[in-house]
């Protein structure tokens, strides 16, 4: 299942894929976490981080993470897409940017390839441990903004792939 | 103090009961005295508060009637009939409701009961803001140009203003708190700030009369802490900075002051002492003053009773303020002279309110579902939250006190943001957003603000920045929210599968 | 201490990140400390911990495998593998498990990180009992008759009990907190206990030699806290009474010792800087004496490490115990002398421990079920403790200590007492009605105790009397608590008819 | 329903009566409560006084009494009865004793007389309000030990009544 969230200003595109893992902007995300109190409080680790994420209010949902307030949301993207009218937000093009700061270890494609959706794109190094960017889609290279060994900002635009039916 | 200064402290309780005549953590506050000093603590609740901490923690507990304060909390006869069915020997009226009231405190001397503050007069003649002034200046204490005598009608206090000179300030002669204060840039404006302000002055106090101060313009909140007992010895025990404040509501109080310095100190104590003694006054109390830019102080108001903030102080002196409110009362003599009076370290409070910080402060209710209070080194909270606590909009907003102590401005000040990280409060928006920006906020933290500061501080420019790692986790959270608010059934199994790729993480 | 007399703190976090090598209330303690100061915190936790509080409080929490500490919290290479993942630059040990460990802190050197407490030699030379003794003895400390030498087998036990003379301590030459440890009375129970105390002394510090010495009946557990920088500067900062133990676990400390005056507490204070300078000892450590009825006093052992009461003295002189080994370990100087330090009031501590009092202090497991942490003035509490957490037999049964200050012992007492009875914590047995029994108790109030107190005054002779109308509300409760159980639908209506009945008793 | 409740070393006969009065030991004692945790713990009104009553542990039965802890047991008379295999503890006489100290106002008995059960026997102005000391069973008044106008410790035998079939 796929969601659109924000939070405070930033938008994501989570998937649960599973075992904790999350597909958070196209890029595999692990997370151990624990439920500390029914519906309302979770520890999550992230490659060590420890958060600890409070439910603040549902409706609208206000979060506690690590003591500071956010605002966010989660919207089911059928759910989204019916209340937009608009479907993929992306449409056929597909950027892909750092989900976090660190290191371009390895990258695995070409510009021009043509790569199956869920094919494994570069390895990025962050807070001490490889993460996978997998391709969102079925689609081709079109841009590779980065090369290995680079090290990159979280947000950093690292390459775009074209949709291919 | 140090234990050799101190007098040995009188073993036997000061009176055998006493009614709380209040809720909340205020009520809580002077319970927990009670039970220090083995008196019998006797509470009061409205059909709002059956349930309330208060209520639970006193020895006895008596229904005054609906939720609305006229018909309980401030409805006098119910509770000195309380008092006298429970036997009680003194009424303490915490803050708010009836503890500014003169005629409470009246009818309870009255009843036969010992009224834990200044007697009535004393609260009349300094409740009254033009006599209060006119005291101050008889024994020398600085006080802001303003109108000599109340203010009754629209052209009195047009000429008024126009002789101060604008901007100037409309107060309710007759009150505090806050109620009918607001601040007049220019003649335009006054018709229509007359007109509210006088109306919440009839609406707080029963009396439209209105008074006008030159409106000082970055000035600082600062007030000094006395206690007078009854053979007349008044000592003072140190200053607060209240500035931090909207619509004239403290969120933040801190001592020592940053813009006092030791000879200030000195100054605004034997002020608020002069005071004191012009009024004959009798208990704990706090004189108010504003600081200017340049530390020019003049004299705003006499509070007579508790503070909300009175916590800052007494983790400052290491006194106990309602303990000896409550000895003071019985007749004791204070336990220590000025020069006994030792000050340690610094102490900063956070007012933690249901007010969605978030969106201008609008009073939030909701059910309180999950709370954790701050603990550790230089922490104390005073609170009346308990899991399972509605929170309505009957009363005062004010939920818990987080008040953290360290050696100097620097350790306090960490220790107060480390324990607003800590604290969850959840079921309903509260304040806690701006305490925790504002702590970490460099004016502040240099400790530049004045009266104005929330005005131009709140809300920030830039939404709290969390990095990707703290964003994916709040995002797989706000996904696992929807999905258990849709499905009630656990989505993240407690250990199993997530815990063991977490163990590989961990020790590979 | 006055912030005048204060050099100012350094405003450089001593480290960037520290791991911290424990859990429970003192990892969360030394989590806020690194909060406070600016550190990024690591911790660890063993698959019984995943939900626990110092793992949500930290910056970052890594897993160390099962809950036996031998694969998890006593596993030095894990500890050392994680902090050299997680980029940390010092470990603090916590008390317990690794922190008196010699060989934990020279791996720890020896991966080129900060081990924050004293040095492995320094531990060694103080951790084995008759060399410490001799040390002492050198620099003019009393210490108690006893062997000069670790004993190896029961022969040169017999010999040397003979030669100090019954009754003696027997007590495990490698290692402390009350392991190995058994009092003989005569030489007909030598035997049974030696075999005991060297079994135990083998399994916990894996060394069986034992050593003896002079029983003092009658005598007063108390400790002198001290601190040493890297500089050699090194300052005693008060004692502790420890003397309300259990099977030489202590269950309550206080500060001052009501048994030290002035005089004792500087040859005290005296005695342990002389050995602290001796053992070139760095960090902060407590030197434990034995004070008899005459107030002659004897050295027995020096703890290595942070003591579980610290807080005691942390609120008696305002100085952040915790703080101050990581800034010293940083290699700061102490940033004030002897001169500076300032005790203020007093201060009590009770360890809430998860071993029911009631019946013989049996260890209790359990899901904390309901939990209410006292607040108000002068009370702190260090916990670990959350509703739903499972207490489980893996580890101390330490979980929270709740800890009162106040200007005088007077005050601290009253406080502690009233934190104590706010204190709840449901869902398994406590020794919380020990506490609030001794802390009503008169030979306690009075300041009459020595080791021997509980043995004498637990459990009381009499069963706590409730009054009647006490009697009747639990009567009622314990018939609602079997309805709830068999029937689970609400049986008190949370409003409704109850309450009228209630309003109108309190109305007419 | 009757219960056979002891709390600490006291035993006493409960029986919940209506709106949260109960009759404890053939004493009417009006209650007025509220549950403040679900199953876990009440806050108790008893003629103002304030009880806030926590459930440490269930089996055994532990209680927290405003901050003193207590054993305590419950049973229904027809379990205890069969636990005991002995039937009201009893038997033909009842003993009635003060619930807690106070004045007796008034004694509406005298010895020899013949009461219905649930009439009233005396008039026990206790904690500022009035108790009504009911006759548990018909039966006949064989003994008043004290008169009216007496201050009663808690516990003090008032009457004792023998069982009329």
């Amino acid at each position: 299942m796929i969601y659109e969230v924000s939070v405070g200003d930033r938008r994501l595109r989570v998937e649960v894929v599973t075992d904790g893992r999350f597909l958070i902007d196209d890029v595999v995300v692990a997370t151990e976490m624990v439920e500390t109190r029914r519906g309302r409080q979770w520890s999550v680790r992230i490659a060590g981080r420890s958060h600890e994420v409070t439910v603040l209010t549902s409706d609208p949902l206000r979060l506690l993470v690590n003591g500071t307030e956010t605002t966010a949301s989660a919207l089911d993207e059928r759910a989204a897409a019916a209340s937009t009218g608009a479907g993929s937000a992306r449409g056929g093009r597909h950027e892909l940017r750092a989900p976090m700061p660190g290191l371009l270890k390895t990258v695995h494609v070409a510009e021009g390839d043509v790569v199956e959706s869920g094919a494994p794109l570069m390895t990025l190094e962050a807070m001490k441990m490889e993460n996978e960017l997998l391709a969102p889609v079925r689609g081709r290279v079109v841009r590779l903004a980065v090369g290995a060994g680079t090290k990159v900002e979280g947000g950093a635009m690292l390459a775009v792939l074209e949709v291919e039916e | 103090m140090e234990p050799g200064r101190r007098r040995p402290v009188a073993l036997t309780p000061p009176f055998s009961a006493v009614l709380v005549a209040n809720r909340g953590e205020i009520a809580v506050r002077v319970i927990r005295a009670c039970r220090e000093l083995g008196i019998r603590s006797v509470a009061v609740y409205s059909d709002a508060d059956r349930d309330a901490l208060h209520v639970r923690l006193a020895d006895e507990a008596y229904p005054i009637g609906p939720a609305a304060p006229r018909e309980s909390y401030l409805a006098m006869s119910k509770l000195i009939d309380v008092a006298r069915r429970a036997k009680c020997d003194a009424v303490h009226p915490g803050y708010g409701f009836l503890s500014e009231n003169a005629d409470f405190a009246d009818s309870v001397r009255d009843a036969g009961l010992v009224f834990v503050g200044p007697p009535g007069d004393v609260q009349r003649s300094l409740g009254e803001k033009t006599q209060a002034r006119r005291m101050a200046r008889d024994v020398g204490v600085p006080v802001a140009e303003g109108t000599a005598e109340p203010v009754r009608d629209l052209d009195h206090a047009r000429r008024e203003a126009e002789r101060i000179g604008y901007p100037v300030m409309l107060k309710a002669a007759g009150g505090g708190g806050g109620k009918g204060l607001r601040a007049v840039a220019s003649a335009s404006e006054l018709e229509a700030a007359w007109r509210m302000s006088s109306g919440e002055a009839a609406g707080a106090f029963g009396n439209t009369a209105m008074f006008i101060e030159k409106l000082i313009e970055h000035a600082r909140h600062v007030e000094m802490q006395f206690i007078a007992d009854t053979q007349g010895a008044v000592v003072w025990l140190g200053e607060r900075d209240c500035s931090i404040q909207r619509r004239h509501q403290k969120l933040i109080e801190e001592s020592p002051a940053p813009s006092v310095d030791d000879a200030l100190r000195e100054r605004l104590g034997d002020a608020a002492v002069r005071i004191a003694r012009a009024a004959g006054y009798q208990n704990a109390g706090t004189a108010e003053f504003l600081v200017d830019a340049r530390g020019a102080f003049s004299f705003l108001e006499v509070n007579t009773r508790l503070q909300v903030e009175h916590p800052v102080t007494e983790l400052v002196t290491g006194l106990d303020l309602v303990a000896l409110q409550l000895r003071i009362a019985a007749g004791e003599p204070l336990p220590f002279a000025q020069g006994d009076v030792r000050r340690r370290g610094a102490a900063i409070e956070c007012r933690v309110t249901a007010e969605d910080a978030q969106s201008g402060f609008v009073p939030a209710t909701g059910r309180v579902a999950l709370l954790r209070e701050p603990g550790g080194p230089g922490v104390r909270v005073d609170s009346g939250l308990f899991e399972g606590l509605m929170i309505t909009s009957d009363y005062d907003p004010l939920l818990m006190k987080v008040i953290a102590h360290g050696a100097d401005r620097t350790e306090a000040l960490a220790r107060i943001r480390r324990a607003v990280q800590e604290t969850i409060v959840a079921g309903l928006p509260t304040s806690l957003a701006f305490h925790a920006h504002v702590l970490g906020e460099p004016d502040f933290v240099a400790g530049r603000y004045d009266t104005s500061y929330v005005a131009t501080h709140w809300p920030p420019r830039a939404t709290v920045a969390l990095d990707e790692s703290a964003v994916a986790a709040a995002a797989v959270v706000a996904v696992l929210a929807l999905r258990t608010r849709s499905a009630r059934r656990p989505v993240a199994p407690p250990d199993g599968a997530w815990s063991r790729a977490g163990r590989e993480d961990g020790l590979r």
